[in-house]
C-alpha cells in the first residue's frame, strides 16, 4: 500500500506537465526572464477550458442520466457553499486576518481550481482509472456558490458601496469568460455526442497534454513571482492552506463512499474539495471585497494550496480514495 | 484654432474599465482610449500581467472640457477610496474644440 | 427532398463550430468577459487561410490544369467586380445610404468571406462531397476586384484627396496580409504537393477544426458585441442582407450549371457568390471611403449576412444546388 | 539642464500608421513611438480590438520643436477632417535638446 | 484637493526595465506603470516590436514628487549617455497627496 | 555526387518551411502587413524550444552517456569560446568597425541560432539521416561561451559602467528565457523518457513543422524589414556573412571527423558552427556593449547568415559532410 503510494507519487512527479511546472518556479525563482506571453496564457486557459467541457460533454452524453451524477452533483454544491463558512471560521480563529480577508479567501477554498482538475484527470487517465464525464459538470457547479457564500458572510459590511459595482458584480460571479467556456463546451459536448469528437479528437486529445504543460509551465512562473512579492503569510495561513485541503478531501471521500460513487468519481471529488480557485473567485472579490487583502488570499491559493495539490495532494487523494474503496 | 482642454489619465484595475467608461460618458466626456499596461507597482502591491491570474491594468485617456473633468474626478476620489489606482489630471491643447 | 434540406439543416447546426459561434453570440450578448485575445485571434485567422491555402493548391498540383478551373476563375473574376454595380443600384433604390456608404456595403457583398468559405468547404467534406482545389483560387481572385468596383462608382468622389493615401491603399488592396498569406499558401502547397503535405498533415487536418471553432466563437463574439452597438439598421438593410445572397448564391449556381462545374465547385461557387467580405473590404474601405458609414456596412456583412450564411446559407445553397444538379 | 518641447499625442486607425509616421518625420520630428489601443469610444463610434474585424487604434507620442510640432498639426487638421482620431499637444521638459 | 506632482515618461529597451523600475523605488517614487511599445523611431533607428528578435520598447510612466523627479532624471542623465531612449518630464495634477 | 548536391539543395528549397520564409520576406519587401503578433511570435520560439529539447533529451536518454558526446560536447564548447577572437581579428581587418562593433559581432558567430539547427535537423530527418539528441545539449553548451569571450575581447572598454547592469548581464547571458526552456525541457526529456514521449508526441512531432512554417513566415517578415532599414552593410561585412559560415563549417567538419562523430552528428556540428546568434548574443550585446552599433550585427547574423545557411547553407554543410565520410 505504502509502496504503492510513493510509487504513485513519484509516477506523477515526473509527469511532463508536473515537471514543466517545476521548471516554470525554478525559471522564477533564478528571475529569468522566461515567460509565456499573456494572451497566449489567457488563450491556453480557454483551451483548457474547451478541451475539459467538451470531453465531458460527450461523455456524459454517452452515459446518460444517472443517479451518480445527481448525487456527485448535490455534494459539489452542498461542499461549495457550506465550506466557505467553515474556512472563514477557522481562519479567523486561526490567524488575525480582518473579516473581508478570512471571508474572501474562505470563498477561495469552497471554490475549485479548473487546472488542478485538469491533472488530477490526467493523472487518472495516465493510471487507467476511470471517471464520469459528469464530473465536469459538478466542476462547474462548484464555482460560484463559495463566492455567494463569502458575500453573505460579509454581508452589508461591504465597501463598493454605491459606485455601481452590484450588476457588473453579478455578471462577474455568474458569467465570466473560463465558467462560460467550460460550461459552453460541455453542452456543445453533449450536443454533438461522439459525431463532434470525432471532428475533434486530435485537437482536444493529444494536444491537450502539450498545452497543459506550456500553461503549468507560466503558472510556475507565477507562482514563484507572487511568492517572492508575498508579504505576510505566518504559519497558521500556510498550514491552513496545507492541512485544509487533505481535510477537505477525506470529507469528500467520505460523503462520495456514503453516496456510492466510483473511485474515480470519489478521487476527483476530493481533488474538487482540496483545490482553490485562483481565477473565478480573485476576480469577484476584487470587486466585491476591495477592502481584503489579494496578496493573502492569491498567495494562499496559487502560491501554496495549488503546487501543493499537483505535486502532493493529487497521488494522495487518490491513493487514500484506494484505502476506502478497499 | 488650439484650444485648451483637460486630459484625465486613470489607472484601474481591468474590472472596473466598463465602470469607468460609463461614467466618463456621463461625466460628458465625448470620447476616451484604454490601453492595457504591462506591469506595475504602487500601494497595493507589484503587479504583471500574466494571463494566468487575474492582475492587470487598465490605462484610460480622457480628453474633454472642465466640468467633463470636474465630474469625472468627483466621481474618481470616491473610487479611490475604496479600489486601488490613480488618476492624473492636466492641461492639453486640442483642435476641433466642438468635439471635446 | 425536404426532408433531406432539414436534415442537413439541422447536422450543420449542432456541427462544434456552428456551435460555438452560437456560444461566442449568446456570451456577447450576455455581456460576458468571455474573449479570444486580438493577437491569438488573429494569428487562427492567419492560420486559417494557410491551412485552406495549402490545402487547395496541394490538390490543385495533384489534379493539374483543367477547363473547370478556368470557368471557375473566370465566372468567379466577373461576378465579383459585376455584382458591386448591381448592389448599389438596388441599396441606392431600397434604402437612404448616401452613395459613399452605399458603394461601400456593395463593394462588401461583390468580394467573399475566408471563413463562410472555410464552413462551407467543412460542410461538404462532413457529408461527402467533392471538391476541386481551385476553388481557393478562386476565391482569391474574388477578394480584390469587388473593391476596385466600388472605387469605380464612387470615382473621383472619394475625399481622401491629397494626404498621401493612394499608394497605402494598393497595398491595402492587393497585398493585405490574409491575401498574401491564402495566395502564398496556396503556391507554396503547388510547390510542395503531395511530400510537402505529408509533413503538414496533422498541422492543416485535424488542427484545423478547432482552431476553426475558437476562431467561430470570437466571431460570434465580435457579432454580438457589434449589434448591440449597431444604430440604424432598417428593414430595408436587414432584408438586403438576407435576400441578397440567397440570389446571389442562385445566379452563381445557374451560371455554374452552365459552365459545367461539379455539384461540390457549385456549392462554393454559390456560398462565394452569398458571402460578403468583412475583413479585406472593411480595411479597404476605411482608408479609402472614410465618409462611408462602416457603422453600416460592417453590421450588415459581419453580424447579418455572416451569421445567416453560416447557419442557414450554406446546407441551403447545398440544397438548391442538388436540386438544380438533380 | 531641462529644455521646453512639443509632446503630440496622435489617435489614429491603424491604417493610417505608416503615413502619420512619414509626416512625423517630414515635419521634422527626430523620433516618435507607437502604442496600441485596447478599447474606445468617440464620435465615429466605440471600438474594440478583436483580431477578427479590423477595428484598432494606435496612439503616436511624438517630441519635438515647435516647428515640428506646428507643421504636424497643419497636417492632421486636414487629415482628421475626414478620417476619424483627435490629436492633443501639450509642453514637456527634455534632457539633450538637440536630440528633439 | 488637487495638488501639482511631477510625471515622468522614460521610453527605454525592455532590457533596462528592471533596473530602471529599482531606480525609481530608490529615488523616492511610490508607484509607476509600465507599457509596451508597438513600433517607433529615434536616433538608433527604426524598430518594431517582433517576436522574433529582441527589439522593443517600454514606456514607465511614473508620478512623484519634485526630489523623486529629480533624482530619477539625474540617474537617466547618466543613463541616457550610453543607452538608447528618451524622459519627458511634466506637471500634472493628482488627487492625495500623500500618495505620492 | 554534384547531382546528388543540387537534387539536395533543391528537396531543402521546396521544403515548406523555407518557402514560408520565402513568402514571408517577399511580403516584407512589399511592404505587405502580413505578420504574426509579436506574441504568437515568442510562444512560437519557446515551442520550438520545447520540442527540440525534449525530444532530444527522451533520445539521449535512450542512447545513454557515450564517449562520442563527450566529444561533440567539447568541441562545441571550443569552438563557441574561440572563434569569436578569430572572427573579431578578421573583422577588424577587413572592415573600418569599432572595436565594440566588431566584437559584438564576433560573439553572434560563436554563438549559434536555434532555428537553423531546427531547420537542419528537419532537413537530416527527412532525408532520413540519424543524428544523437545529445546534439541539443551541445546546442545549448555552444549560446553563452562566445558572449563571454566578446566580453573578455572589450575587457574593461564596456561603458555601461555603474548603472548596475552588471548583474542583470549575467542574468541574461545565463537564464534567458529561452536557453532556460531549451535546457529544461531537454532535461524533462531526459527525466520522463519514453513514458513522457507516449504523451506528447503529437504535441512536439507533427505540430512541429507547421509552427516551424509559422515562426518562420515571421523570420522572412523581420529580416526583410530590417534589411530594408540597414543603412551600412558594406561588401566585407557581408562577404564575411557568408564566408565565414562555410569556412566554420569546414572546420567543424574536420575536427569532426577528427573525433570520430557520425555523418549527422558531424553534419549538426557543421551547421552550429555556421550559424549566428540572433536572440540571445543579441540581448546580451545590447546591455553589456550599448556603444555598439546593433545595425551592423543584427543585419549580418539575422539578415545575411541566417537566410544564407537555411536556404544554401544546410544542404551544402551535409553535402561537405558526405564527401568527408565518404
Ligand atoms: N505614482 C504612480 N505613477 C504611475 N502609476 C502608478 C502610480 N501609483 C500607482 N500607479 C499604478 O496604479 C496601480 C495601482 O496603484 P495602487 O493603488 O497605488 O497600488 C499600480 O500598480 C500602478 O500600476
Ligand atoms: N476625447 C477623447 N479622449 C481620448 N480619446 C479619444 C477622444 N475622442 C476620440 N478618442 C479616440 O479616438 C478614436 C476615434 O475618435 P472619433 O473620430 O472621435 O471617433 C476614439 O474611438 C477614441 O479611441
Ligand atoms: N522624440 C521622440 N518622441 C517619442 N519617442 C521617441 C523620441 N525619440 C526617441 N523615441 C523613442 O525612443 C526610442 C529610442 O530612442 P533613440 O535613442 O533616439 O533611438 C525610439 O525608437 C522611440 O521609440
Ligand atoms: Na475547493
Ligand atoms: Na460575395
Ligand atoms: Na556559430
Amino acid at each position: 500500500m505504502l509502496a504503492d503510494l510513493i510509487a504513485g507519487a513519484g509516477a506523477n512527479l515526473i509527469a511532463p506537465a508536473v515537471l514543466f511546472f517545476a521548471l516554470g518556479a525554478f525559471a522564477g525563482w533564478l528571475k529569468s526572464d522566461l515567460n509565456v506571453p499573456d494572451q497566449v496564457a489567457k488563450t491556453l486557459a480557454l483551451y483548457l477550458m474547451l478541451c475539459i467541457g467538451f470531453k465531458g460533454g460527450v461523455e456524459a452524453a454517452a452515459a446518460g442520466l444517472s443517479a451518480q451524477m445527481l448525487s456527485a452533483g448535490g455534494l459539489g454544491l452542498a461542499m461549495s457553499f457550506a465550506a466557505p463558512f467553515l474556512a472563514f471560521s477557522v481562519l479567523r480563529w486561526i490567524s488575525k486576518l480582518d473579516r473581508a480577508t478570512a471571508a474572501a479567501t474562505a470563498a477561495h477554498y469552497g471554490s475549485v481550481s479548473v487546472v488542478t482538475f485538469a491533472a488530477a484527470s490526467e493523472y487518472l487517465r495516465a493510471i487507467g482509472v476511470e471517471f464520469g464525464g459528469y464530473m465536469i459538470a459538478v466542476l462547474a457547479l462548484m464555482e460560484t456558490p463559495a463566492i455567494l457564500a463569502a458575500l453573505v458572510i460579509v454581508g452589508g459590511r461591504a465597501q463598493s458601496g454605491d459606485l455601481g459595482v452590484k450588476p457588473h458584480l453579478w455578471r462577474e460571479v455568474l458569467l465570466n469568460g473560463a465558467a462560460l467556456m467550460l460550461v459552453g463546451s460541455f453542452i456543445i459536448g453533449v450536443l454533438t455526442g461522439e459525431r463532434g469528437m470525432t471532428r475533434l479528437e486530435v485537437f482536444v486529445g493529444p494536444l491537450f497534454q502539450g498545452a497543459l504543460c506550456l500553461f503549468l509551465l507560466e503558472m510556475g512562473l507565477v507562482v514563484s513571482r507572487r511568492m517572492a512579492a508575498a508579504p505576510r503569510l505566518n504559519l497558521g495561513l500556510v498550514g491552513f492552506a496545507l492541512i485544509w485541503p487533505v481535510l477537505g478531501a477525506l470529507t469528500a471521500l467520505a460523503c462520495a463512499r456514503f453516496l456510492g460513487l466510483s473511485l474515480g468519481d470519489a478521487t476527483l471529488m476530493a481533488v474538487l474539495a482540496a483545490s482553490a480557485s485562483y481565477i473565478a473567485a480573485p476576480a469577484a472579490m476584487r470587486m466585491a471585497l476591495p477592502q481584503a487583502d489579494a496578496g493573502i488570499y492569491v498567495s494562499l491559493s496559487l502560491g501554496v494550496t495549488f503546487p501543493f495539490n499537483l505535486l502532493v495532494g493529487i497521488p494522495l487523494y487518490y491513493a487514500l480514495a484506494r484505502i476506502v474503496w478497499g | 484654432m488650439l484650444v485648451v482642454r483637460r486630459k484625465l489619465e486613470i489607472f484601474v484595475e481591468p474590472h472596473a474599465r466598463e465602470r469607468i467608461e460609463a461614467m466618463l460618458g456621463a461625466s460628458g466626456f465625448k470620447g476616451w482610449s484604454v490601453f492595457e499596461g504591462f506591469e506595475g507597482s504602487g500601494a497595493h502591491g507589484v503587479w504583471r500581467q500574466s494571463g494566468v491570474d487575474e492582475k492587470g491594468l487598465n490605462l484610460l485617456i480622457a480628453i474633454g472640457d472642465e466640468q467633463a473633468a470636474e465630474a469625472a474626478l468627483t466621481w474618481l476620489g470616491d473610487y479611490f477610496k475604496i479600489y486601488p489606482g490613480i488618476v492624473s489630471a492636466s492641461d492639453v491643447e486640442v483642435m476641433r474644440a466642438e468635439r471635446f
